[in-house]
């Protein structure tokens, strides 16, 4: 079972990115599941969400996520706040949602996890891009996909397609693809 | 069926199990007033009663409901001075009912529409005489006749009538309306003989076989004082000269004429005196106040251009004046000499004050007991001291000499005698206790003005003898019928039926009333407060 | 000629009259009356409420052929008419709590439109939501606020004694000034019922701009069952409002004089009788008779200290202010259409304390 | 049948329009307010036809519109929670009282002050003794099952029913589900037939006043009904597995209940939690049972002993308990267990939304096996440091680390 903790700032969706995550498993046939860490939060406030995916069972646990395999890390912001990392499994992913490199945002992360396992992505400029908005959900979650091959890219397009079908499921579709072709291309690179 | 829940769920109307008349401690109760326009009619009439009907539009109902008491409602209708109507409780709320248009309305109905009197189912075999064919005779002559008596009247004059015909001027009563009311109870099998004076009671009574006898001769002699006069001036008696307008359709008399006296004759005679072209003026020895005429036609009178000359009384009289002395009155109202005296020009005086009984014939009856100018009958019976022999009108009224009282009188005369040929003493029914103002409801009761009756114009009153006063539209008598508080009677405004918050009255439909149903009413009241004629009383349950 | 003559001897201010057409009849007048509320319930002697309920929701019955089913809040009405065994009520009839009455009729009402859907029925039963006034003005306001605004198929009847008689006569907010309840006893500098207090629901109803609203008494029935035939002619909430005496609560001089003293608060501009359409004032119940304002409290207990020797003027001179305010506020005399301004009656104290 | 990744909130609306409920009646409180949104949607769309939806304004209403519908004679839904259903309370009784089969969601959440919107179970716990029947459920996969069901069980009995689903932890969580097709549902619910209601061809009345003459039958009539919903529970549930091949519902349901001498009671979406929990645990060798306590009213004291069997320990973790008192669901185990020598004590954790982790799960059963549930009643997730922070100067005392059972805290008041 895969578990995935999102954090954001209310606002910019973090909750529905755990929800397209969980969706875009299930449409790659799989168990998944999704949930936010309930509360009263404002715009701006910290969020936390949580997503598990499983290849073959029912997921039983409702449990919030202490040892996530993958953090997202919608807001970089919320570095300075929160223990965003908390619990992260040793061999696990880290995406910062950030025009910078993950040596200079989280040098510390960066030695602990295995090489290659923490990156950054401007997900908000794409977001912005293609969206006008500051949603980076969709290229956060493609990213996921460029960085792992847990999801394909067209489940993650296809999530959002679904949740919010016509032009803003297009959009999504769209950053989604073009944060997915960044991380692709660095991680190209990086090799 | 529903599957109902237990207790918690009931079925509808259950509660009809729940008597709760057992809370009562007052309870309700109907009560028959006396309207204060029945007690107050001298012929006993329920007015009430009649203008229930009349209100409905039910015409016949409503004369039948009349004629009960009072055969002669057309001509009560106009001459009647209904002080009924000054006892109407609608006075307190605006004005009185115009209860004496709507008799004559009825009147006129059933006259219109050949209304008759049904004739007894069948006949007691007992005779009655009656002596003198005025409203007292004929009334009790009709009543006797609906008890299945024969009944014979003897008439002195040429037509029966009495003062309705010799005493009544045309302009109040035309003829037609006289004889057709007449008619009716003739029509019933009662008898009239005319010009047939008797001389000898005790022998009418043995020749006809007679099994009682009323007298209803009536107060037909003009009271005369003594006027010194002159030879030349003209001293005539009211009665000679209305009788002899009715029979001559004139009189001779001077163009200024004193008529003296201040009952209603004086009144008649003078407004007749000026149909016939005289400038009649009246002298009266007090003041309108004090007058006993009746205050309508005092008001016609005065309209139609008649003076009055007041607190005045004629001390002697010339070939063209007369010597008047002035009055004044004492404290008790009684008028005295002030020793003034002045000249009234005048051709004649008509004496109207008052007038007799003509004892002739009754002095003849052996054992008949006569005082203060009239027969002395038992208040009760209205039998004389002479068994057998009855009373009524104003022959056995001194005081109250109207033709509605001689009807009522002729009534109450035919009921005693009903009683007393079955050898029952008669006992008049107890009244029921009187219908007040302050127990009655008037809020309920919409506005409404009498109706006033349309007048001649005056310039034509005064110089025919047609009939002065008209009578109601159908319309306009629907209306003043319904202007009747009902005084303590039920009119099925449905009150009780609606407030009652136990629905606990009945209604019974219509003309039926409604009744209490005690298994339900608690004794509130509520009905009782808002009958509109306080019609219901509350009375403590025996606990 | 009977029909032309249109002077009716009590005209329309009793019951019934047999001179009239049948159809201009009141219902109460009809031998076939429903007798929603039948005999046999436990009411107090002359219980106004009972009368109020019974005029009501036989008029409403006849407006809809019988299509009528009843909520009641708890209260007086309730208990007096359904305790177990005994039902007082020939109609469909439910009792859930004191303050949630209109919702159960927003609920049913929204109940009968679904199955008279599914069942293919072309009538659908009316709601007639009712309570007195404690359950109404107080603990039900919200609910009834809620049904208003949402402008459900409910008529909301209101049988206002202007307390709590059921609990033994407590206040409510539609309790008048000065008046005795066990709440507020006549003791003190201002005894009874405190000045500027209270709450005109009617207007609050006119406010929330339903389709139809009433005033009325159980005095002027015709009025009353007119004022029910009309809010029934209307879909969607609708409120009336009825003045109900309790014999008991007000001290009534004897359990007779419930209708009377109804009449007198009409008579005396105390409780102003008025209809509105979509919150405007449409008509007046004009009064017939004007009476002062005394002759309304002296049969009653509840102002025993405004009338005994004791009694301060003042506060009697100060009921009568309020009463022709509301004369003059709602346009209560006269023949001409008023020039309306109404403003709640505890207004007018309230603006001469400021 | 269909399958789908959504909301529980939504998946339980679409379960509630599956029973073709006539009236929902919505006021918003977290977390319940996604269903009710839902459904609004739903009836607006024309998805779900002739149904009334009511905005109300409060849950007060909300229940009372309820009561009017179901005495219309329709089937009816709303939901709430928390401060909701106390709001709601006086109308959940009357209800009851009335025998309308009401169905109606409670979000499980705490109740304040201090105001508080996340999970336990001291709302619907609160309600106890309102007469309705209550299920949980452990999933929303059972949530949703279970809402079918429970219109069927309320129609049946005759009696409300409440079904209760953690908040949030559920409502909002977005998990795969598994829908009946609208065929099954209508195969298995039947058109709505009410016992008894208002219409003007068989005039009633509902709601009298019942004095002492009669009100000691009415309840025990009420018991009755309350007690024959335990079967009726039990052969809805056995049809609806039938046809959905579903496993939800039940009065309870047991997890690796063999020979397992310990077992835990769990009420809610933590049983899921403790099945992966006690699934590791048994990787270790360590064999503890574990009973889904599906309905807690009516109690089913026989199916409970049943389960237990001879185990020698039962632990019950609760999310409320009572003032005053322990826990609320332990006294009714230890009834239930009357007479047999198993040892009953309660776990309190879970208050207020404070999360039950599977390792809160593994402690509770290390707690157990160690023998240190010395009393019947223990705070089993308290976090020292908070509370320290505040008695240390407030109170001058301190607790030690780890659970607190009931005798330690009333020692604190001898120590203070």
């Amino acid at each position: 079972m895969l578990q995935v903790r999102l954090h954001g700032r209310g606002g910019q969706g973090a909750v529905t990115t755990a929800e397209m995550l969980s969706l875009a498993a299930f449409l790659e046939g799989r168990f998944a599941q999704a949930f936010p860490s309930f509360g009263s939060e404002r715009t701006g406030a910290p969020v936390v969400a949580y997503a598990r995916i499983d290849e073959k069972n029912e997921i039983r646990t409702h449990e919030p996520i202490q040892a996530p395999d993958v953090v997202l890390v919608q807001d970089r912001t919320l570095l300075a706040v929160v223990d965003v990392f908390s619990g992260i499994h040793p061999s696990g992913y880290a995406i910062i949602n950030t025009t910078e490199k993950p040596e200079d945002v989280v040098p510390e992360l960066c030695k602990q996890l295995p090489p290659g396992h923490v990156l950054t992505v401007p997900a908000t400029d794409f977001a912005v891009q293609a969206m006008k908005m500051n949603k980076p959900g969709a290229p956060m979650l493609a990213s996921l996909a460029a960085a792992t091959d847990i999801l394909k890219l067209e489940s993650v397009q296809q999530s959002f397609q679904t949740r919010y079908p016509g032009k803003v499921g297009d959009a999504n579709a769209e950053a989604a693809a073009l944060a997915y072709n960044f991380l692709k291309e660095a991680i190209k690179g990086g090799k | 069926m529903m599957n109902k829940a237990f207790a918690v769920t009931l079925d509808p109307a259950t509660s009809l199990e729940n008597h709760t008349g057992s809370w009562r401690t007052l309870r309700p109760e109907n009560v028959f007033k006396l309207p204060p326009c029945n007690k107050q009619c001298p012929a006993g009439e329920n007015i009430q009663q009649w203008l229930y009907y009349a209100a409905e539009g039910n015409y016949e109902m409503a004369w039948r409901f009349l004629t009960e008491n009072n055969p002669f409602p057309a001509c009560m209708g106009r001459v009647c001075y209904h002080t009924c109507e000054g006892k109407c409780n609608r006075g307190f709320l605006d004005e009185a009912v115009g209860i004496n248009s709507v008799e004559r309305f009825l009147g006129d109905y059933a006259i219109e529409h050949k209304l008759s009197f049904k004739r007894p189912a069948k006949d007691t075999g007992k005779k009655v005489l009656i002596i003198g064919a005025g409203p007292g005779g004929l009334s009790a002559a009709y009543h006797l006749r609906r008890f299945g008596h024969s009944v014979h009247v003897l008439e002195a004059g040429a037509e029966p009538g009495g003062m309705m015909r010799y005493g009544i001027p045309v302009y109040r009563l035309p003829r037609n309306i006289l004889d057709a009311e007449i008619a009716r109870i003739t029509d019933m099998g009662v008898t009239i003989e005319c010009n047939h004076k008797v001389e000898d009671i005790e022998a009418e009574k043995k020749k006809g076989g007679y099994d009682a006898v009323i007298i209803t001769t009536g107060a037909g002699i003009s009271s005369n004082v003594d006027i010194p006069e002159g030879d030349t001036n003209h001293i005539l008696n009211a009665l000679n000269v209305l009788g002899e307008i009715e029979t001559k359709g004139n009189i001779e008399i001077a163009r200024r004429v004193a008529v003296y006296g201040g009952g209603n004759t004086a009144v008649d005679v003078a407004r007749s005196l000026r149909r016939l072209g005289a400038e009649p003026i009246i002298v009266y020895r007090r003041n309108r106040d004090k007058m006993p005429a009746n205050e309508e036609e005092m008001d016609a009178a005065i309209a139609e251009g008649i003076q009055v000359k007041w607190l005045s009384t004629i001390t002697g009289a010339t070939k063209e004046s007369l010597k008047i002395e002035k009055m004044k009155l004492d404290e008790s109202g009684y008028p005295q000499p002030t020793g003034e005296y002045e000249e009234l020009p005048a051709d004649a005086v008509v004496l109207a004050i008052g007038q007799n009984v003509d004892k002739s014939i009754l002095d003849k009856l052996q054992g008949l007991k006569v005082e203060r100018d009239a027969i002395v009958i038992d208040p009760e019976t209205n039998e004389t001291s002479v068994p057998g022999v009855f009373a009524a009108g104003d022959v056995a009224s001194a005081k109250d000499r109207t033709v509605t009282l001689a009807i009522g009188m002729g009534k109450n005369t035919a009921r005693s005698i009903h009683a007393y040929l079955r050898g029952v003493k008669y006992k008049k029914q107890p009244k029921n206790e009187d219908a007040r103002f302050e127990d009655m409801h008037p809020w309920y009761y919409t506005d409404a003005p009498k109706t006033v009756r349309p007048e001649l114009e005056l310039a034509r009153r005064t110089n025919t003898f047609d009939e002065v006063q008209y009578g109601l539209t159908e319309e306009n008598a629907i209306y003043e019928a319904r202007r009747c508080l009902s005084c303590g009677n039920c009119m099925e405004c449905d009150n009780c039926y609606g407030v009652c918050p136990d629905n606990a009255i009945r209604k019974l439909g219509a003309g039926k009333g409604y009744e209490f149903n005690y298994d339900y009413c608690k004794g509130c009241g509520v009905c009782a407060q808002e009958c509109p004629c306080g019609h219901i009383h509350m009375v403590p349950e025996k606990i | 000629m009977l029909d032309k003559i249109n002077f009716y001897q009590t005209g329309s201010n009793t019951v019934g009259n047999r001179l009239i057409n049948p159809s201009m009849r009141t219902e109460q007048a009809s031998v076939d009356r429903p007798n929603s509320l039948t005999c046999g319930h436990r009411a107090c002697q002359g219980c106004g409420e009972a009368l109020g309920a019974r005029y009501a929701i036989d008029a409403a019955m006849k407006a809809t052929s019988g299509q009528i089913m009843v909520v009641n809040a708890t209260g007086c009405l309730e208990v007096f008419s359904t305790p177990y065994p005994e039902s007082a009520w020939r109609l469909p009839w439910i009792h859930s709590l004191f303050g949630n009455t209109a919702a159960v009729g927003s609920g049913l009402a929204a109940a009968a439109k679904v199955r008279a859907e599914l069942n293919g029925d072309s009538v659908t039963p009316r709601i007639i939501a009712q309570g007195g006034d404690g359950g109404t003005t107080d603990i039900g306001m919200g609910c009834l606020s809620g049904m208003f605004d949402r402008n459900d198929d409910v008529l909301y009847i209101c049988y206002d004694n202007e307390a709590y008689m059921n609990t033994g006569v407590q206040r409510s907010s539609a309790t008048p000034p000065a008046a005795r309840t066990a709440t507020t006893m006549p003791v003190g500098e201002e005894p009874g019922s405190d000045w500027g207090k209270g709450k005109d629901v009617p207007l609050i109803a006119m406010a929330h701009g339903i389709p139809y609203v009433a005033t009325a008494t159980i005095a002027d029935l015709r009025d009353l069952e007119t004022k029910v035939a009309k809010a029934m002619s209307f879909h969607g909430a609708r409120y009336i409002s009825i003045l109900v005496p309790c014999p008991l609560g007000w001290g009534l001089k004897s359990s007779a004089l419930t209708v009377t003293a109804a009449r007198l608060a009409m008579e005396t501009g105390f409780y102003p009788v008025y209809e509105a359409e979509y919150g405007q004032i449409t008509s007046v119940r004009k009064i017939r008779q004007k009476q002062p304002v005394i002759n309304y409290l002296q049969i009653q207990r509840r102002y025993a200290h405004l009338t005994g020797k004791k009694a301060d003027p003042n506060v009697l001179a100060r009921l009568q202010a309020m009463c022709d305010a509301n004369i003059e506020h709602f346009g209560l005399l006269g023949d001409e259409a008023p020039q309306l301004n109404p403003a709640a009656i505890q207004a007018y104290e309230r603006s001469k304390k400021v | 049948m269909s399958t789908e990744q959504i909301e529980g909130s939504l998946g339980v609306a679409k379960a509630v329009s599956l029973c073709k409920p006539g009236v929902v009646c919505a006021y918003p409180i977290s977390p319940q307010t996604h269903i009710v949104e839902n459904l609004g949607k739903f009836v607006k769309s024309g998805a779900l036809k002739h149904c009334e939806y009511l905005n109300v304004e409060s849950e007060f209403a909300a229940m009372s519109v309820a009561i009017g519908s179901s005495a219309g004679g329709v089937r009816t839904y709303t939901a709430t929670a928390s401060q909701g259903l106390l709001f709601m309370a006086e109308a959940v009784y009357s209800a009851s009282g009335l025998g309308l089969p009401i169905v109606m969601t409670v979000a499980s959440r705490a109740i304040g002050g201090p105001i508080n919107i996340w999970n336990d179970h001291s709302d619907s716990l609160s309600q106890r003794d309102s007469g309705w029947l209550q299920l949980f459920c452990e999933s929303n996969q059972d949530a949703v099952d279970t809402h079918i069901m429970a219109f069927k069980i309320a129609e049946k009995v005759g009696l409300p029913v409440m079904v209760c689903m953690d908040g949030f932890v559920l409502t909002h969580a977005f998990e795969r589900l598994n829908l009946p097709s609208q065929e099954q549902v209508d195969a298995f619910l039947p058109k709505y037939e009410p016992r008894e209601f208002l219409t003007p061809k068989e005039p009633i009345s509902i709601g009298s006043m019942v004095g002492p003459e009669a009100f000691t039958e009415v309840r025990l009539l009420q018991q009755r009904k309350m007690l024959s919903s335990l079967q009726v529970i039990e052969d809805v549930t056995k049809e609806y597995r039938e046809i959905t091949g579903q496993h939800s519902g039940g009065l309870l349901d047991c997890y690796n209940c063999e020979n397992a001498d310990l077992k835990l009671i769990i009420l809610g979406s933590s049983v899921g939690t403790a099945k992966d929990e006690i699934d590791r645990l048994k990787a270790q060798g360590i064999n503890v049972g574990l009973i889904s306590l599906k309905a807690y009213r009516p109690f089913p004291y026989a199916a409970l002993k049943a389960a237990v069997g001879n185990s020698s320990q039962v632990v019950c973790v609760e999310r409320a308990f009572s003032f005053g008192a322990r826990g609320i669901i332990c006294p009714e185990v230890k009834r239930a267990l009357e007479g047999t020598s198993t040892k009953v004590c309660t776990a309190l954790a879970g208050l207020g939304g404070r999360a039950i982790y599977g390792s809160t799960i593994n402690g509770i059963v290390k707690h157990a096996l160690d023998g240190k549930f010395k009393d019947e009643f223990t705070w089993f997730d308290i976090d020292t440091k908070v509370l320290n922070s505040y008695t240390r100067n407030a109170l001058g005392i301190t607790f030690p680390e780890g659970p607190i059972a009931e005798s330690e805290l009333e020692a604190t008041l001898l120590r203070a």
